[in-house]
């Protein structure tokens, strides 16, 4: 019998990564796991960034130019996008997490996919 | 006669020592026929090395769970019908996340075990089987369905649980869900077996097991609501009142 | 009666996680929630720039009120531990070994502890710079 | 002296039994099957604890085999049975003709009876026919069909059973005299042949008796007779529902977890690999299965599936019940090394093993008497926890 093949491994680390032909609840999972990690990223890098405050007027207000550039614009964006998908299903989850909704998690999921996108369009206006 | 499809049975197909593959099986089967008929159809007049597991044909013992494009099925239960058109190639593939014994065959021995380490019940008599202490909040109608002596440990869950594939350790939803209907209370040796990091903390709500479990048994809910258990009988044990 | 295999493992249940470690990262998750959102009309809205953000000025200025380096330091508190937290989960499904798992809470203790640290050097120097 | 070495061919309900009752009389078994357990005719029963009401009129030796079987089951596996009781319910006038006979010959069989009024039967069970004229409570029960094998496989396995699953025979080996002793299998999962050795080979392999036996050249006096069975998504019942009459198709109808099992049809079959279902069987379950619960009209079939029971049919060979054959060759053909058992009900798996056994037994020199009456057997999961 062939035991090796198929089984669970941690190789498989990144199948929760393409949650192809999976339910609405995995594509959650994934966002949710996407965003995170970029959050994380985005915080390490603005508590570096802050750092500059430390250095005087000169180097933190010449750093502000640098958020005309249209990239980090977008990464800005990109970031309060992360910020509000991430917590509004972190919501879900909480809510699930302690039965509330859990029988409706997909109406839940979908409700708060709504919000989110409402509130990032309004954001989208604000920064362009 | 009754309406006749032609479709394509794409199974995986595996032997000790050669690389796994694909067959095709062009077969011509009637669309109210289940999955698992064709592939019965394909062993008994196709291929006789073919291997699968199947037993009881009406969602009862849990043998024949399979992937089908992709998704996982009771096999026994799955109308053509509802999954495949005329002329459609059905990929068949075993479950994951269970050694391969050769072709469709998985070797379930790990699951089992694990529902025999929370002592999950086998059958009931209903008279017994009071619905395994519900949360208060359970609605009336949806309870009638929701009996654990109806999970048939098929492996579905276990097989679509994107957590389930990364370690061999987790426990998985059915036996999590196994363990919810003894309830903490009544099995308080219970608390130390699900609460850990292969217990009700891995997992992290992707409702994977919910979606594909064919006995209504619902192993999402239960593990959020063994979670409250876990937590309670935490909190209780911290503040002395355990 | 057969002898129930509780896991693999021989050592039994394994303590990666606990209800603790959850309890936190399930609380400090709404409240980011509420802080982030003050910390964006805060910090985003209300700042001089055209596009919002606050120049060196305006930032000296916000943190002469001794509750703004409060709340900011508590908010740096929340998202640190709940950002590791979750890192640490998502690094726990590689299924690493004992050692390395000890070795990565670790280091993500020390990284939490050291972002908080630096953070309150960083408030109270610019708490300083207005006085 | 080592262990006798015997093989059974077959892992259905008598295969496992017939391991079990081995092993615990001192036999080294190794069970070859050519699929997983259950992949012939004992997975698709509908799962019925016979209390022997069906047969009581009809056939009272089969009868009270089957009540003293259930009783036996009950205590020795009660993990996989649901013991709720079944009724026997009349619903039109020719049924109740029926019940003079009944309740004599279930007396006789020493099955336990007790008649219910109409409002009795439907507040028992408040979805049978409401045009019921009267009910009799009997002990049948249901069970699992695949946990039941298991139960048995997973015992025999812990008292050193081998258990070869995905293993084809294709023929009998020979030691030069005619004399069958050994088999020759395919390993389906890695496609090899192998050539098993063992003092006796037993062909339980139910409805393919027939077929397994033709290897050794001669014919086996089984005759398939399949029959449907639908599965509907909805448990209307608690208990096993009989119709009050003569035996006859779709008179039966059971719970089984969360739905109800409509049984059954029979008629002949010559290929038994594959059995096709019909529109028009279906149709009439539908019709003889609402007859008794009304509910089932609007319920989904939720599967709908054929099982080739082995009926024994005339021939020579010692029948110890009209109901199974269990003959060895050496008797029957004289040709040595080879027993068969075949017919039979799932209910009486146990009794069908202990016949086996002894015969098997009295040609290898063990004079152990049968336990299995008082052995508990242990859990179904106990299969996957031993390591052969």
């Amino acid at each position: 019998m062939n035991t090796t093949r198929n089984q669970p491994s941690a190789r498989k680390f990144w199948s929760w990564f393409i949650p192809l032909r999976r339910d609405i609840g995995s594509w959650a999972f994934a966002l949710n796991r996407i965003t995170a990690l970029g959050l994380t990223l985005y915080l390490f890098l603005h508590l570096g960034v802050l750092g500059l405050l430390a250095q005087g007027p000169g180097a933190y207000d010449d750093f502000l130019v640098l958020t005309e550039n249209p990239f980090i614009k977008l990464g800005e964006w990109a970031v309060v996008a992360a910020a509000i998908l991430h917590g509004l299903n972190g919501i879900r989850i909480v809510l699930t997490s302690f039965g509330v909704g859990v029988t409706r998690q997909k109406q839940l999921f979908y409700g708060f996919m709504l919000i989110a996108v409402f509130v990032i369009l309004i954001f989208t206006a604000r920064m362009y | 006669m009754t309406e006749q499809w032609n479709i394509t049975l794409r199974i995986y197909r595996q032997k000790e020592n050669e690389a796994p593959h694909f067959d095709n099986f062009n077969m011509e089967v009637s669309p109210d026929e289940y999955v698992l008929d064709a592939v019965e159809r394909a062993w008994a007049f196709h291929d006789r090395t073919l291997c699968f597991r199947h037993a009881c044909h009406h969602s009862t013992c849990g043998a024949c769970g399979m992937r089908v494009n992709g998704v996982e099925k009771l096999s026994c239960i799955t109308l053509i019908r509802d999954i495949a058109h005329n002329g459609a190639t059905l990929k068949v593939e075993p479950l994951r996340n269970f050694p391969v014994v050769s072709d469709l065959a998985v070797d379930m021995g790990f699951f089992y075990r694990k529902m025999e380490s929370v002592g999950a019940r086998a059958v009931l008599p209903v008279m017994e089987a009071e619905i395994g202490n519900p949360p208060a909040q359970w609605e009336a109608e949806a309870s009638q369905y929701i009996r654990l002596s109806d999970c048939i440990e098929c492996g579905l869950c276990i097989s679509a649980c994107p957590i389930m594939a990364t370690t061999p350790e987790y426990l998985g939803p059915a036996p999590l869900a196994a363990a919810q209907d003894h309830g903490i209370q009544r099995k308080p040796e219970l608390l130390s077996i699900v609460d850990g990091e292969d217990g009700v903390w891995r997992c992290h709500s992707a409702f994977e097991c919910t979606a594909v479990c064919p006995s209504f048994v619902d192993p999402a809910r239960r593990i959020m609501d063994l979670r409250k258990q876990v937590v309670g009988a935490r909190l209780s044990k911290l503040f002395g009142k355990a | 009666m057969s002898q129930p295999i509780i896991s693999s493992s021989a050592s039994g249940p394994r303590p990666g996680e606990n209800t603790w470690i959850w309890l936190i990262k399930i609380v400090t998750g709404p409240l980011l929630v509420i802080v982030l959102i003050l910390h964006f009309i805060v910090n985003h809205y209300l700042g001089s720039m055209s596009s919002g953000l606050m120049t060196y000025e305006d930032v000296v200025k916000y943190f002469q009120n001794p509750i703004i380096p409060a709340i900011e330091i508590l908010f740096l508190i929340t998202v640190v531990t709940h950002s590791l937290i979750g890192l640490r989960g998502i690094l726990l499904d590689m299924n690493p070994s004992r050692t390395t798992l000890k070795i990565v809470t670790w280091l993500l203790a020390l990284l939490g502890v050291s972002s908080v640290v630096y953070g309150i050097w960083l408030a109270l120097t610019i708490a300083s710079k207005g006085s | 002296m080592s262990k006798p070495h015997v093989i059974v061919i077959g892992a259905g309900f008598t295969g496992v039994a017939t391991a079990h009752d081995l092993a615990l009389r001192g036999c080294a078994v190794t069970v070859v099957e050519r699929g997983d357990l259950c992949h012939g005719t004992s997975g698709r029963t509908h799962g019925l604890l016979h209390s022997g009401g069906r047969y009581a009129v009809s056939d009272k030796e089969s009868a009270i085999e089957c009540i003293d079987e259930n009783l036996i089951l009950r205590r020795i596996v009660p993990q996989v049975i649901e013991p709720n009781g079944g009724l026997f319910i009349a619903i039109e006038e020719g049924d109740l003709a029926y019940a003079e006979q009944f309740i004599e010959s279930c007396e006789e069989c020493h099955i336990p009876l007790e008649e219910l009024k109409p409002q009795e039967a439907l507040k028992l069970e408040p979805n049978i026919n409401p045009k019921v004229l009267t009910a009799f409570l009997i002990p049948d029960g249901t069970f699992d069909p695949l946990r039941l094998a298991l139960a048995f496989a997973g015992t025999a396995k812990h008292n050193g059973a081998r258990f070869r699953t995905f293993h084809e025979v294709q023929g009998f080996l020979t030691d030069g005299q005619g004399n069958v002793n050994g088999v020759k299998v395919l390993d389906r999962a890695a496609n090899k042949v192998e050539e098993l050795r063992a003092e006796v080979v037993v062909n339980a392999t139910g409805a393919w008796a027939g077929e397994i036996t033709g290897m050794a050249g001669l014919d086996a006096p089984v005759k398939p007779t399949p029959g449907i069975m639908v599965a509907y998504n909805q448990r209307f019942v608690q208990r096993a529902i009989n119709r009050l009459n003569t035996p006859s198709d779709g008179d039966i109808v059971l719970p089984q977890r969360r739905m109800v099992v409509v049984g059954t049809t029979s008629f002949d079959a010559e290929n038994v690999d594959y059995i096709p279902v019909t529109e028009e069987q279906t149709q009439l379950m539908l019709e003889r299965g609402s007859a008794l619960i009304p509910g089932i009209r609007n319920a989904k079939p939720r599967g709908i599936y054929m099982a080739a029971r082995p009926l024994v049919g005339g021939g020579s060979g010692r029948s110890i019940a009209r109901t199974f054959k269990c003959y060895d060759h050496k008797e029957t053909h004289n040709l040595d090394g080879l027993v068969t058992i075949t017919g039979g009900k799932a209910t009486t798996l146990r009794a069908m093993a202990e016949k086996t056994t002894d015969i098997v037994c009295a040609k290898v020199g063990i004079d152990k008497p049968c336990v299995t009456k008082e052995t508990p057997l242990l859990s179904y999961r106990q299969y996957y926890s031993s390591p052969n």
